[in-house]
């Protein structure tokens, strides 16, 4: 697709190379690529899901293992950043989320941050409820 | 430049992973990997835990939990590949990998959920 | 004390550079100046031979982005006063773009992936004149207004990572420009548009960075267009695939 | 050299160009069309207009009504038979725009909205909020994109019409990025090339308007009509010219001088009221009201700033919503360009060379007297807007005129021989004058930027608001020294990629030569007439001048004015009238 007629009067364009390291040049671009590699936590936390539910489907021992496993410092020092990703992913989605499906009422567009305000409710409820049912007493 | 592609498949299965990354994955992971190895709150018993898991509504939760964030993480992860590295030639290895794995941590998690 | 500012502006001759280098100029400071009024000061009084576009000075035409400090900018929307008395500023070409010479980009690429989208109204039927005009209410106006008020300034490809790492990408303008006729009550060739753009090179390419809407002037928000169009192609997607081909409902055409 | 030939060649991509090259491929899809544009199509001065087009839409108005309002306007200097074709063609023009997807406003059942404008006595102007010209150029070029046989030569810049045989032939122009000199022949070609407020120093228009079509024009021995015709606009913003459209009056803007007074009504523009009323006080004609700011200055009566005297448009009392709905443009330009809020401060402002009514003339489809040529948009003169052009009626006048200017030259294209080999001689000729008086020339002295500053301080001076034989004279002189002296310029710049200089250049020769047609111009009409005012003859004389000047340029570069009539079908030459006492005219229907 890219046009580059060559005839005896044509100059010479310029083109500047894209350095690999072009996600460094400035602290906006930095925020996306962090943004993009919470996809990395995300992976990890599905890992630590599939773990625990290993150690249940094993039995009480390797139950055991695995909660000893999570106090050891590398793996909570993993954990802590890894959670930091996560809240980052849920507010980068939450707060780009209307863009792609803006809300009209009455024909006018609905501000985004009104339309995020549900997301961040719906995620609190969520949050709580699953705590609940981990923590309670049955 | 013709036919629609189905990205738009893959990118479905990112968005859906991505709410449901969003929603529930934090709390999760707070829990397991934070706040219990810390005694923060105390550890639930093994017991709970399995009868909880063992809900048939918990184990419907537990696989799009599992399921969809991996086809969210392929997704990202394959075009943080792509941009970050400019490894343009590598594109159909990078393609496997990530939903191989993804596709793998699915099969897994329906395993471990229907055996438990 | 004299009020000075110096711009350091990328310079490139393609008959005996090999690659740009930066030139000082200084230049008077006044509040009143925007950068493009300090370019028209060397040009006039100090050197005729340095390079850029512009024309109509008021932010419409589009033709004066460069980036200034970095950020992609239209020049004669950008006041000497923001960077401060003293300020060295730097002027450079707009990023991703092939250099012709100093500060002017070539734009032909553009031009291509512009057309690429086909952006005009398509209808199926084309009524008589004497039928009067399509109805269009101000909501259905509203719903896509955002959208037709890019100027093709390119400030946009100059921010987004993707052009740089894929030319070939179609890019933010475009695929907004694609989106603005999508959501036209009045158009009728959403469907012949998926499939020029639902691609790796359309807006598959896009992976939200969102730096286009950041510096579009003209709040045209690209990044949100290209957002929707996606969840528009996806759902089309899926809709061909429980539906076989061809057995598509017709009944979402619009009526004048 | 290399050739490239099309049947129909647009010079210039601005709203008359681009609708003259869709008219072209629409009559005939066979034929191939090129637009030739020193700038790409979408950055042409057309993107800038902000208020609206005119054209009759709703059932309380009638083509007459429009056609009286434009002949009065013009002072009675229209073609009469050229306004009935335009004002009846205008409305499908602006329908067929509406087809092709331009956003204008609606009603809120879905019809199209039409707004107030200067001089109009019904609502007849359709907006696309105050960005009309900008959706306009858009919708256009956008739409020329679906049509195969149109080649875009974007950046090319014309230097040369090619005569031969009593006809055109084509042009030579420069490919601006690559330099290289180039003869595109044509069958017939239209010049769309805009307007040359650049030859003063305050302007709303934009750096592209050099009178360059005007010049080619008459250097190729056609002459321009009623270039003494120059629009100030009353509205423009101090220091960069920016244009505060009409729109903003019409939406019932004051106008205030120092003591915040609507000093409009000391001048015979009727009686203040709140709401604004057609065709009276802020919504009179341009040039009363132009001049009525430099009576107001006389008086000391205005407001002393760094860049000369203003006054006040105030919008203050219309309220942040209306303004935010239908002036949203006027309040960016306003926090942009003065940082003044118009909802809450008053806006400086003080008249600005916008509009030449003046131009190539040409007959009711375009077509000159040499073959081949037409020209539509700014810088033709189909004459309809006379002596005073009214806000709204330019858009619509490139629609309509381009789209004529384009099938009559379609017409005329069938049956034409490809061009001769003598023009290509001419072409080769012209290559070497221009690397002869510019790219490689050395030893000039003088600077394009002083020459040009020069220009523009003398046309000022000299042919501003108010002109007088003395100050006309002091500037034909200076405009002849200028000329001598531009055979002297000297460039910083001898590349051949993307040479600036070497256009701008060009633009001043084009720029003296148009100048100098204003100004023999003024001196030979000794009457006062819409915007023509002579402080030496300040009556209107029909006896001697209800007619067009026509200038053309003798090879020894000197000018020579003739007179044509102007052409009135059915409305006598009256008095203008605006504000409310005016009475019924014959022969229309004065509803509401
Ligand atoms: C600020 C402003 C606001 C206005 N608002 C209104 C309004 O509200 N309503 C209204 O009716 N009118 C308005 N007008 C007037 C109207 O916009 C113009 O008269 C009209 O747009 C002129 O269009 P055009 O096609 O003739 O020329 P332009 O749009 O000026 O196009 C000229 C074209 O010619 C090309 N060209 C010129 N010289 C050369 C050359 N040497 N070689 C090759 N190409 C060349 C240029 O590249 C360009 O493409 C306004 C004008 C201004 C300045
Ligand atoms: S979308 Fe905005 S930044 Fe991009 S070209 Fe259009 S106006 Fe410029
Ligand atoms: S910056 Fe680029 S990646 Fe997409 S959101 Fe904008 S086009
Ligand atoms: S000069 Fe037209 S946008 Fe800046």
């Amino acid at each position: 697709m890219s046009v580059q007629p060559s005839t005896e009067f044509h100059p010479r364009w310029y083109r500047a190379p894209v350095s690999t390291y072009w996600w460094m040049g400035s602290w906006r671009y930095s925020l996306f690529i962090l943004r993009e590699l919470t996809s990395v936590a995300v992976a990890w936390s599905v890992v630590v899901t599939l773990l625990l539910l290993r150690s249940l489907l094993k039995g009480p021992d390797a139950y055991a293992h695995f909660t000893h496993r999570m106090q050891a410092p590398w793996m909570l020092a993993l954990n802590i950043i890894a959670f930091c990703f996560l809240l980052l992913h849920t507010i980068t989605w939450f707060n780009l989320a209307p863009r792609a499906m803006p809300v009209r009422v009455g024909g006018k567009r609905v501000p985004e941050f009104l339309v995020a305000a549900p997301n961040y409710v719906l995620w609190v409820v969520a949050s709580a409820a699953i705590a609940w049912f981990v923590l309670r007493k049955s | 430049m013709s036919k629609p592609s189905n990205e738009g498949f893959f990118w479905l299965l990112f968005s859906a992973g991505g709410v449901v990354a969003a929603v529930f994955i934090p709390v999760l992971l707070f829990l397991f990997g934070v706040a219990f190895p810390l005694g923060w709150l105390p550890q639930p018993s093994y017991e709970h835990l399995l009868t909880l898991a063992r809900s048939p509504l918990a184990r419907i939760f537990l696989f799009v939990v599992c399921s969809l964030p991996l086809f969210h993480w392929a997704h990202r992860f394959r075009f943080t590949l792509y941009d970050g590295l400019q490894v343009k030639h590598l594109n159909e290895a990078i393609f496997v990998l990530c939903y191989g794995g993804a596709l793998v941590g699915t099969l897994l998690s329906g395993y471990l959920l229907l055996k438990i | 004390m004299a009020e000075k500012i110096v711009l350091e502006i990328a310079r490139y001759a393609p008959e005996k550079d090999e690659k740009p280098s930066f030139q000082s100029f200084e230049v008077p400071f006044r509040k009143e100046w925007v950068v493009l009024d300090a370019l028209n000061h060397i040009k006039d009084k100090v050197d005729g031979s340095l390079t850029y576009r512009w024309s109509c000075r008021m932010g419409v035409c589009g033709s004066c982005g460069m980036m200034v400090n970095g950020e992609p900018k239209l020049t004669c929307a950008t006041f000497l006063s923001s960077y401060g008395n003293g300020a060295t500023v730097r002027v450079e070409p707009l990023r991703y773009f092939p250099v012709i010479r100093d500060l002017v980009t070539a734009l032909s690429d553009f031009l291509v992936k512009l057309q690429s989208v086909k952006p005009w109204l398509i209808r199926k039927d084309e009524p008589p004149l004497s039928a009067g005009e399509f109805l269009q209410t101000p909501e259905q106006l509203d719903i896509y207004k955002q959208f037709s008020m890019c100027i093709n300034c390119t400030l946009c490809y100059a921010a987004c990572p993707v052009v740089g790492l894929e030319p070939t990408f179609v890019g933010p303008a475009a695929l907004a420009l694609a989106q603005r006729y999508n959501m036209d009550n009045r158009d009728q060739g959403a469907e012949e548009r998926l499939g020029l753009l639902a691609h790796p090179e359309g807006i598959w390419g896009c992976t939200f960075v969102g730096e286009c809407t950041r510096v579009c002037p003209k709040h045209v928000d690209p990044a949100g267009a290209i957002q929707q169009y996606k969840l528009k192609a996806a759902l089309e997607w899926v809709k061909g695939f429980i539906l076989p081909r061809g057995s598509e409902d017709q009944s979402k055409e619009v009526r004048p | 050299m290399e050739i490239r030939s099309h049947d129909i060649l647009l010079v210039g991509g601005g709203g008359a160009g681009l609708r003259a090259a869709i008219a072209a491929a629409e009559v005939n899809p066979k034929l191939s069309i090129a637009v030739v544009s020193k700038v790409y199509p979408m950055r042409s001065h057309t993107v800038s207009a902000e208020g609206g087009a005119a054209g009759v839409a709703k059932p309380d108005d009638s083509l007459d009504e429009h056609a009286y309002d434009t002949i009065s306007g013009g002072d009675w200097m229209c073609d009469q038979d050229a306004v009935e074709a335009f004002v009846k063609e205008a409305p499908q023009e602006l329908l067929r725009l509406e087809r092709w997807g331009c956003p204008w406003n609606r009603e809120p059942d879905g019809h199209i909205a039409v707004r107030a404008f200067g001089g109009m006595k019904k609502k007849r102007t359709w907006f696309a909020a105050d960005k009309t010209g900008f959706h306009m150029l858009h919708t256009l070029f956008q739409t020329s994109l679906k049509y195969q046989p149109i080649t875009r030569y974007d950046e090319w810049f014309v230097t040369k019409l090619l005569v031969d045989d009593g006809r055109v032939q084509g042009v030579v122009a420069i490919d601006v990025m690559s330099g290289k000199i180039q003869a595109i022949t044509a069958k017939a070609v239209i010049v769309c090339t805009g307007g040359c407020g650049r030859i003063f120093p305050f302007t709303t228009n934009a750096n592209i308007k050099n009178g360059d079509g005007m010049a080619l024009v008459q250097r190729a021995g056609t002459p321009l009509k009623d270039m003494e015709f120059l629009q100030y606009h009353p509205t423009g913003l101090p220091f960069t010219g920016i244009l505060i459209t009409e729109a903003a009056r019409a939406e019932g803007g004051y106008m205030i001088n120092k003591d915040g007074y609507r000093y409009l009504q000391d001048y015979n523009l009727g009686t203040p009221q709140a709401k604004p009323v057609l065709r009276s006080m802020e919504l009179g004609p341009r040039d009363r009201l132009s001049q009525a700011f430099v009576k107001e200055d006389q008086k000391g009566r205005t407001v002393k700033t760094e860049y000369g005297s203003v006054v006040h448009l105030d919008l203050r009392h219309l309220g942040e919503k209306l303004i935010n709905a239908k002036l949203p443009f006027v309040r960016e330009l306003c926090m942009k360009y003065e940082n003044i809020d118009p909802v809450n401060e008053l806006i400086p402002v003080r008249p600005v060379v916008h509009y030449m009514m003046g131009g190539v003339s040409t007959d009711i489809n375009g077509a000159t007297s040499l073959g081949g040529l037409f020209a539509a948009g700014e810088v033709a003169c189909v004459s309809i807007n006379g002596a005073n052009r009214l806000g709204s009626n330019s858009l619509t006048e490139c629609l309509v005129f381009g789209a004529r200017a384009g099938r009559a030259a379609a017409e005329f294209a069938v049956g034409q021989k490809m061009p001769n080999g003598r023009v290509l001689a001419q072409a080769t000729d012209e290559q070497k004058r221009l690397e002869q008086q510019y790219l490689h020339k050395s030893g000039g002295q003088e600077r394009i930027a002083t020459l040009r500053d020069e220009m523009q301080k003398a046309v000022e001076s000299g042919a501003g608001i108010y002109r007088e034989q003395s100050t006309l004279s002091q500037a034909g002189n200076k405009l002849r020294e200028l000329q001598e002296r531009y055979a002297n310029i000297s460039l910083d710049d001898h590349s051949q990629t993307f040479n600036t200089e070497l256009t701008s250049a060009l633009e001043l020769g084009y720029m003296l030569d148009v100048a100098q047609s204003i100004v023999e111009c003024a001196l030979h009409r000794t009457e006062s007439r819409g915007a023509h005012q002579r402080t030496d003859f300040p009556e209107r004389d029909d006896q001697r001048f209800l007619a067009h000047s026509l200038v053309r340029r003798n090879s020894d570069g000197s000018l020579k004015v003739d007179y044509l009539p102007v052409k009135i079908t059915r409305w006598p030459p009256g008095e203008r009238v605006y504000g409310q006492e005016e009475k019924p005219k014959d022969g229309i229907k004065q509803a509401g």
